[in-house]
């Protein structure tokens, strides 16, 4: 597979399915400003722990789920709304031809290294991506042509032709600016401008952020913040429960919720994420490309009673690849409704019915929890589908991603803005569709009205060509101790920000 | 006088109850077992549905019943290989020269290094997860242990004098290992299958938590323990059915392993 | 060792074992590696003969290597060096395949009525795998003949070794051995784990036999009063060498080596003890441990 | 000479089976007194319960008295009957390999049986213990050795150093030489007698073998079927049978005989417990009647008599 | 004795040799180029390349193990794949984890089957031996998990007594290390234990059979004291055994309630390794629980030696 498909980033990838918890900037509750209480310590528990610290050679959601915004820090971010917003760039102009970028840099900001940071450490950071960086994600960065420091606080971005996808992929690690001198030990010493300083790292248990005294901008309340690994849905509750921890950043059993929504020492978060639900289709295949039975699948299946099922009603029914957080979305339930009878029509015409689907599920809780109930519904509407355990990621990746051997899976994409990326000839779903192309190229080059306008219609062009079938979006679901405030609502972009969190 | 102990008697029955499920599943259930209703989800127990039903408004009754099946495959292969492998490399130690036979138990110690867990999680690895590499590895893993009961018991049999008498006779060594060794060996393989059998439920259970054991839909109670994690505090009972289930299991096979030893020590019973 | 080879008596009378200069050697499981494993030596050249129709005896106590000796004869051990020559062939370095006119020639009887037919077989098929291992049809008759012959009954054949008592399990042992009309029978310690009621019912049967079928008897035990009983002849056996050889009469009323004199002092017997002899006598001729 | 050991009507049943019927058993002081009988006679059970070391389920009935124990053996709780034993009486078993631990030096092992009745300190009975070892003829080094480096000769008479540590007054041997080689078991059967005659202790001595019986014993009982069918004088008993079974024994037994063919007894000794009502050897006398069906009573003295209703040496009708 | 020394250690070295071959060669099959898996699948080929190189994956596999088994010998495991941290430090800090679990999970075992088992052998026609035996049979019965989730329940959930889940090494918080210790080695030792409850009674029993036992009795000793004196020490032979292969199962096995009660040990860490395909990883943690195993092994060797006179020299 080559390394880019588009001048848009292949922004899935294992992280996809991994659940990242990523938390918006704005969080809901009142932030504490510069000077609380600030020798508490704060425990969270999360479920997928960093292989490495280095996301230049890593990849995976979890790295940076933990150190951007924490430790290191883009030049413009999201907020709450997804909308893109200034931080170390205090402000940014864009040419007429949309092709040349000028950020005008905080002046105060300073590395944990005690290193100023300036334009040539983001030329630095920028040209590092194309050289340094293994991950596929770097393809995000090829389509920039030249980026050279005008002066210490004013740093030119020349691309090589319009993309709105650009900036808003500079909003993830893409985007994290490093010192020139701070890269030496990645994977273990990260160096940041960010509002904390990574401490220690128990592998296997827990990863110990404290609190940078010396951050250019507010500084958080936490003196101390500690992410605790769990491996185990059970084993994250039982930690809040008896006290080990005091929020915990994904839950991954919505059934065990009711515990603590009973429990008036428990706040419960629940809000948006950028993690649909896919039931791939393998679109190359004879079967697939026949729209009649994409569409029969879509429709055999009943999505409230599914989201009832296999994730205890949480989570947000959507009808195409658009989470609501996303400027162009719309309601597009209503494309393909449950209807049982249409189904077996649908497939009965196309020849569907009756033949064997291989069902190529990860081990993941969500995965095969949503599988055997995909797998009851579309036999009820006359096909066969076979359940096969792929283990994740080694097993899935190779089998489902990269060689595409397979009818049909079910994966959360938890990119932000994949749309393009997820459907694609070259990728696994191999959906290969020019008219879709031709509304995504024109929203990545043109102003901002096009891109939503362009978006809306690749969208709505995805639902009805029924290339997938969106079971739901995953809810960002936290449980926490009541007293713990500044807990995201949304989680929409690949960071949990730690600097908000006060009690 | 041989007569038939209390363990054999309990272990002779669960077994023979749990088969007898595992045989009427086949041809009745109270409900399909896979049949996915989100409208009965997490019904109490009732008349309707005994042990009531899951999260997938599955009814439970007919999980454990289908269940059963997985339980006895999954003892039944690694049973399989571990006397396959395990009898012929006993019998061929025993009946050898010293060398050879100090070879075979060698590299039957360093299988031993290789615990059932262990091996069970790398052949998921290649071969991929399902219950037949697990238990394919478990059974591997038990090899040694067949293979030292069964060398110790032949060589026994090795020393007597109808073996000798036999050669005397002059019966080839197959012949021998076949008509005087085996037979005579099988009350040690009746004992270890027993005894293994446990051993390689549990494994499953313990595989299924570990997300290395029977792949969904089929119905096994050790994914039946490990889907119920979530729900032990709405639901304990999901845990606490498939829980039980696998206990008399393994109560079964241990108990028959230990009713068949006493059966068939005669150390045990002083007396004839 | 020429002056232990055994005085032919009669030189007309063919020879049915001959065994010269035997040597078996056992290596011990090493304790070492530096030093080569240590040795048992089991048979230290051992040489003797045995005519046709002849009742041998052998005596000695245990790990005097009597049991190895009767292993090589029966051709079911290797020897270190030596010869086993039995009716006119060297057996100790055949193949297994060719031992088949042994196998049928020389059969034996064991000690351990418990140990000596495999529990889990019929008596019928116990008396008849020497027959069918040979490829002669096993008939029910020649199974029921053999029956007859060591005094049991025809339905014995049905039932299983543990339903018999020792001597009834002695019995059957000897109907197995017969089964292929050898013309040697070896018997190792028979009558030893018997009862003294029923030691004498076996002694006669195999007595019997022997003369009837004309069959050459070798007799090993460490009873030398049941050997002196059985035997027309005897070696005496001391740490894997014959230390003497001599008709049984004669070696138990003047025994030469200074062994055999304290072996048969060491004997108790009811005359003796009722003539007075106290447990101080047995110990005449010195003692060991 | 006052008896040292007294057993009267003492039985020994295995659920509802009778093992041993009835017997009565008198040793006095020095006196060497034989028990006689094949596999199955009940010999071991009679000697076990004597000591109380009957299997769990085994029962014993009747009663045992020791001289110098002022209660019933019979019943008696272990706290009792662990002080007699290894003091008063003690005991020499069949099989010399296994009974000593082999984890133990024998030195330990011998010293403990006295340490246990607190009869010598710990320096006394470790000088005690060489002294013993002394008087069966094993070196001094013994004392360091593990079991396993002796050999079976040695190591019963390492079992006989330890039951004579406490000077016992009866001293019981269960086939103390049938495991091992005539020329061993000559000199075991001398350090018993000797051990003893010394001792002036009581010897009650457990055989099947009737010339080591013979040798050993100055008077004999004959037990078959759980039962003692006839007692006396060895002389006496080994040269005028009165049972048929004691007749038909020692004909079988005799190997001097000229003629070819042995005497035998017919049939086969049944196993323990399986052996007719009435006279125990009636299935395989050839003198049986009806009357045998009734068990016989025992006819003389406690010492010297037997239980047979057609007994030899007498005209029958 | 010392000969027998240097030849068990002779044994011990051989198995080792041949068993690093094995885990190499197992790793050599496992499907899923570790390289690839480090860089994600969309990683251009120019770049896996690249990585394997810098890996040394690219050269002849007898070099590899080579490589590999030097680097063992020094102490050095190599830099994962994935991390690129130095795996040494880290197996042993696991290794270090897994063994205070699994050596706190023998003790309790221990603890509760010496006596149970004895008592089970000692009583074993009444009652008491017969309760204790059932109760065994249930206890061997239960998976090791579920224990660990119902202790969870009981004693952390419910009643708050005890952290649900953790760790904390011992030099950093003692007294914390010991509460998160508790119930996991319970968990453990309870499960072990009735397994070896088992094996103790047959051992007992077997020994309550023996002669020597009937002998020390008839020297006078009551049957408790005679079991304690002369019986344990000689059952202890098969026990130590078992013990022996107890352990070794625990060290991997130990990896069910490592995840029940999130404990970074060795177990998680293979576990990690195989679905992360830290190939190197997971060769090294393979090969140092069989490294373990034929250690305990070993010891179980030497410690029979010094249980069994017999087996010191043959006179």
């Amino acid at each position: 597979m080559k390394p880019s498909f588009s001048t848009r980033a292949v922004a899935f990838l294992a992280s996809a399915a991994l659940l990242a918890v990523t938390a918006c900037s704005a969080g809901s509750g009142t932030s504490s400003g510069s000077s609380p209480g600030g020798d508490q310590n704060l425990s969270i528990g999360l479920v997928a722990e960093p292989a490495s610290l280095d996301f230049t050679t890593t990849d995976g959601a979890a790295i940076p789920q933990v150190l951007l915004g924490n430790v290191y820090e883009t030049l413009v971010k999201q907020d709450d709304s997804g909308k893109i917003v200034p931080s170390l760039a205090k402000s940014w102009t864009v040419s007429p031809d949309r092709k040349t970028y000028t950020f005008d840099l905080v002046d105060n900001a300073k590395f944990t290294n005690d290193k100023q940071f300036t334009a040539n450490d983001a030329v630095f950071s920028i040209n590092r991506v194309k050289t340094a960086w293994t991950t596929s994600l770097k393809a995000a960065m090829d389509v920039v042509s030249q980026a050279k420091a005008l002066s210490p606080t004013q740093l030119q971005v020349t691309l090589a032709k319009p993309s709105n996808d650009w900036l808003f992929r500079m909003t993830t690690r893409i985007g994290a600016m490093f010192s020139e001198s701070g890269v030496s030990a990645l994977a273990t010493a990260p160096v940041g401008s960010g509002p904390f300083k990574f401490s220690k790292w128990n592998r296997g248990d827990s990863i110990v952020m404290v609190r940078n005294d010396s951050y250019w901008g507010s500084k958080p309340y936490f003196q101390q913040i500690t992410l605790k690994y769990f491996k185990d849905a059970t084993a994250l509750n039982n930690a809040l429960l008896t006290g080990t921890i005091n929020v915990i950043g994904t839950v991954q059993a919505p059934e065990a919720l009711s515990q603590f929504t009973s429990n008036d020492k428990y706040q419960v978060i629940e809000g948006t994420t950028n993690g649909e639900v896919l039931l791939s289709f393998n679109n190359s295949l004879p079967l697939f490309k026949d729209v009649r039975t994409r569409q029969g699948i879509r429709m055999a299946i009943d999505h409230k009673a599914l989201l009832d099922t296999c994730w205890a009603g949480r989570g947000k029914l959507i009808g195409s690849m658009v989470p609501p957080t996303d400027p162009w979305y719309e309601d597009l339930t209503g494309v393909a409704p449950y209807d049982l009878a249409k189904a077996k029509s649908l497939l009965q015409a196309s020849g569907a019915a009756g033949k064997t689907l291989r069902l190529r599920l990860p081990t993941l809780p969500y995965a095969t929890s949503c599988g055997q109930v995909v797998k009851s519904q579309l036999e009820q509407a006359g096909l066969k589908v076979a359940i096969d355990q792929l283990e994740f990621p080694a097993a899935w990746l190779t089998t489902v991603f990269k060689n595409a051997d397979y009818d049909m899976s079910i994966i959360a994409h938890v990119e932000p803005r994949d749309l393009g990326a997820v459907f694609n000839a070259k990728y696994y779903t191999r959906y290969d569709d020019p008219t879709l192309q031709g509304y995504l190229a024109a929203a990545d080059s043109g102003d901002e009205a096009a891109q939503v306008d362009n978006m809306k219609k690749a969208a709505r062009r995805l639902s009805e060509q029924a290339a997938g079938d969106w079971l739901f979006l995953l809810p960002n679901l936290m449980v926490a101790d009541k007293s713990v405030k500044g807990l995201p609502t949304n989680a929409i972009t690949e960071n949990f920000d730690l600097s908000k969190l006060a009690r | 006088m041989k007569r038939l102990n209390p363990s054999l008697i309990a272990g002779g029955v669960i077994v023979a109850v749990i088969v007898l499920m595992a045989l009427v599943s086949f041809v009745w259930t109270p409900y399909d077992a896979t049949l996915v209703s989100p409208a009965s989800r997490l019904l109490e127990p009732s008349w309707s549905h005994w042990l009531g039903t899951d999260k997938f408004g599955r009814d439970v009754l007919s999980q454990i019943m289908v269940g059963s099946r997985t339980t006895l495959f999954v003892g039944v292969v690694a049973v399989g290989v571990a006397a396959v492998i395990g009898v012929p490399l006993g019998i061929l130690a025993a009946m050898v020269r010293r060398w050879p036979s100090e070879v075979i138990m060698r590299a039957n110690d360093l299988l031993l290094a290789f615990p059932a867990l262990l091996l069970a999680i790398m052949f998921g690895a290649v071969f991929g997860a399902s219950t037949l590499t697990a238990m394919v590895a478990i059974g591997i893993a038990s090899v040694p242990s067949f293979a030292r009961v069964i060398r110790s018991g032949a060589l026994q049999v090795m020393r007597t004098e109808y073996v000798l008498a036999a050669r005397a006779a002059g019966r080839q060594p197959f012949p021998i290992a076949l008509r005087h060794v085996l037979p005579n060996v099988t009350s040690l393989i009746t004992v270890q299958a027993s005894v293994s059998f446990a051993i390689a439920v549990l494994a499953e259970a313990a595989l299924s938590f570990l997300g290395y054991g029977t792949p969904p839909p089929t119905p096994s109670w050790g994914r039946m323990l490990q889907e119920s994690q979530e729900f032990l505090f709405s639901a304990p009972r999901l845990a606490i059915f498939p829980g039980i289930a696998i206990a008399i299991a393994v109560l079964g096979f241990n108990l028959l392993g230990d009713g068949l030893r006493d059966r068939f020590d005669p150390k045990l019973e002083d007396r004839r | 060792m020429p002056e232990h080879i055994p005085t032919v008596h009669d030189l007309e009378t063919p020879t049915a074992i001959r065994v010269v200069d035997l040597v078996r050697d056992y290596p011990r499981p090493r304790t070492s590696l530096l030093q080569p494993a240590p040795v048992v030596h089991a048979l230290r050249g051992v040489s003797l003969e045995v005519k046709q129709g002849e009742r041998f005896g052998i005596v000695g106590e245990s790990g005097c290597g009597k049991s190895t000796l009767l292993r090589l004869i029966a051709a079911l051990d290797r020897a270190t060096s030596g010869h086993v020559i039995v009716e006119d062939t060297d057996i100790t370095r055949l193949p297994e395949r060719r031992l088949r006119s042994l196998r049928e020639n020389l059969q034996l009887v064991f000690q351990d009525p418990m140990s000596s037919l495999d529990p889990r077989m019929r008596v019928r098929d116990i008396i008849a795998e020497p027959l069918v291992v040979q490829g002669h049809p096993a008939s029910g008759e020649r199974v029921r003949e053999l029956l007859e012959a060591v005094g049991l009954s025809a339905d014995a054949g049905d039932r299983y070794p543990h339903q018999f008592s020792g001597g009834q399990r002695q019995r059957i042992s000897i109907a197995r051995a017969l089964a292929p009309r050898p013309r040697i029978l070896i018997a190792d310690e028979p009558v030893s784990a018997l009862d003294v009621s029923v030691r004498a019912q076996v002694l006669n049967l195999i007595s019997e036999l022997v003369d009837e079928l004309n069959l050459t008897l070798v007799f090993v035990s460490h009873d030398l009063s049941v050997v002196k009983h059985v035997c027309d002849r005897v070696a005496v056996m001391n740490a894997g060498q014959i230390v003497e050889t001599g008709y049984t009469g004669d070696v138990y009323a003047a025994p030469q080596h200074p062994y055999t004199q304290r072996l048969v002092s060491a004997i108790p017997t009811l005359q003796r003890a009722l003539s007075g002899a106290t447990t101080a006598d047995l110990l005449a001729k010195g003692e060991s441990a | 000479m006052n008896d040292v050991l007294t057993v009267r009507g003492l039985s020994v049943t295995v659920r509802d089976t009778a093992l041993v019927s009835d017997v009565d058993l008198t040793v006095g002081a020095g006196e060497r007194v034989g028990l006689i009988g094949e596999s199955g006679s009940g010999k071991s059970l009679t000697a076990l319960s004597i000591l109380g070391l009957l299997p769990e389920d085994v029962r014993a009935g009747g009663s045992v008295r020791l001289d110098g124990v002022d209660h019933e053996m019979v019943g008696a709780n272990e706290r009792r009957m662990s002080r007699v034993r290894g003091r008063d009486i003690a005991m020499v078993f069949q099989e010399p390999m296994t009974a000593l631990n082999p984890t133990m030096r024998i030195g330990d092992q011998i010293a403990e049986s006295m340490l246990i009745h607190k009869t010598l300190a710990k320096p006394a009975a470790r000088t005690a213990a060489a002294d013993l070892l002394e008087r069966v003829q094993l070196p001094a080094e013994t004392l360091r050795a593990y079991p396993h480096q002796l050999s079976g000769g040695q190591r019963q008479r390492v079992v006989l150093a330890l039951a004579l540590a406490n000077d016992p007054a009866l001293l019981i041997c269960d086939e103390p030489t049938t495991a091992l080689d005539v020329t061993v078991q000559a000199l075991v059967l001398d350090l018993i007698v000797r051990g003893v005659v010394d001792r002036s202790s009581a010897l009650l001595f457990i055989t099947h073998d009737l010339a080591v019986v013979a040798t050993v014993c100055e008077r004999v009982l004959v037990m078959y079927g759980g039962r003692v069918v006839e007692a006396g004088p060895v002389n006496e008993v080994f040269t005028r049978p009165r049972h048929r079974y004691t007749e038909g024994l020692l004909a079988a037994s005799d190997l001097e005989t000229t003629s070819r063919r042995l005497t035998t007894i017919p049939g086969n000794v049944p196993p323990a417990g399986r052996f007719p009502s009435g006279c125990v050897f009636r299935t395989r006398c050839a003198h049986a009647t009806a009357l045998c069906e009734e068990t016989p009573e025992w006819t003389g003295s406690e010492t010297e008599g037997f239980a047979c209703h057609h007994p030899a040496g007498v005209t029958n009708a | 004795m010392i000969l027998r020394l240097i030849e068990r250690t002779g044994v011990f070295l051989v198995s080792l040799a041949v068993s690093s071959v094995l885990v190499f060669a197992f790793m050599a099959v496992l499907p899923g180029d570790p390289a690839r898996v480090a860089l994600g699948v969309n990683a251009s080929d120019e770049a896996v390349a690249e990585l394997r190189r810098q890996f040394g994956l690219d050269r002849p596999l007898p070099t590899q193990y080579f490589d590999w088994l030097g680097g063992l010998l020094h102490g050095d495991l190599g830099t994962s794949y994935v991390s690129k941290v130095a795996i040494g430090p880290q197996v042993f800090d696991r290794l270090q984890v897994t063994l205070w679990l699994v050596v706190a999970g023998m003790i309790i075992a221990l603890v509760v089957a010496a006596p149970a088992g004895t008592v089970m052998a000692a009583r074993h026609r009444k009652i008491s031996g017969l309760a204790l035996s059932a109760f065994s049979q249930v206890g061997v019965a239960v998976p090791a998990f579920l224990a660990g989730i119902l202790l969870i329940v009981v004693f952390a959930v419910r009643l708050g007594w005890l952290p649900a889940n953790g760790w904390t090494p011992p030099a950093q918080d003692p007294a914390m290390f010991l509460k998160q210790l508790i119930l996991p080695a319970l968990s453990l030792g309870l499960v072990q234990g009735a397994v070896l409850t088992r094996y103790v009674r047959s051992a007992v029993l077997e020994v309550l059979r023996e002669d020597y036992l009937r002998t020390a009795r008839a020297k006078g000793l009551r049957p408790f004291q005679a079991l304690w004196r002369h019986g344990l020490r000689n059952a202890a032979v098969p026990v130590v055994t078992v013990l022996g292969l107890q352990l070794a199962t625990l060290l991997i096995g130990a990896v069910v309630v490592e995840r029940v009660f999130v404990i970074p040990g060795l177990g998680s860490l293979l576990l990690d390794g195989v679905s992360n395909r830290d190939l190197l990883l997971v060769q090294d943690v393979v090969m140092v629980l069989v490294i373990a195993v034929l250690l305990v092994n070993f010891v179980v060797d030497l410690l029979y030696v010094a249980l069994d006179p017999r087996l010191r020299t043959a006179s």
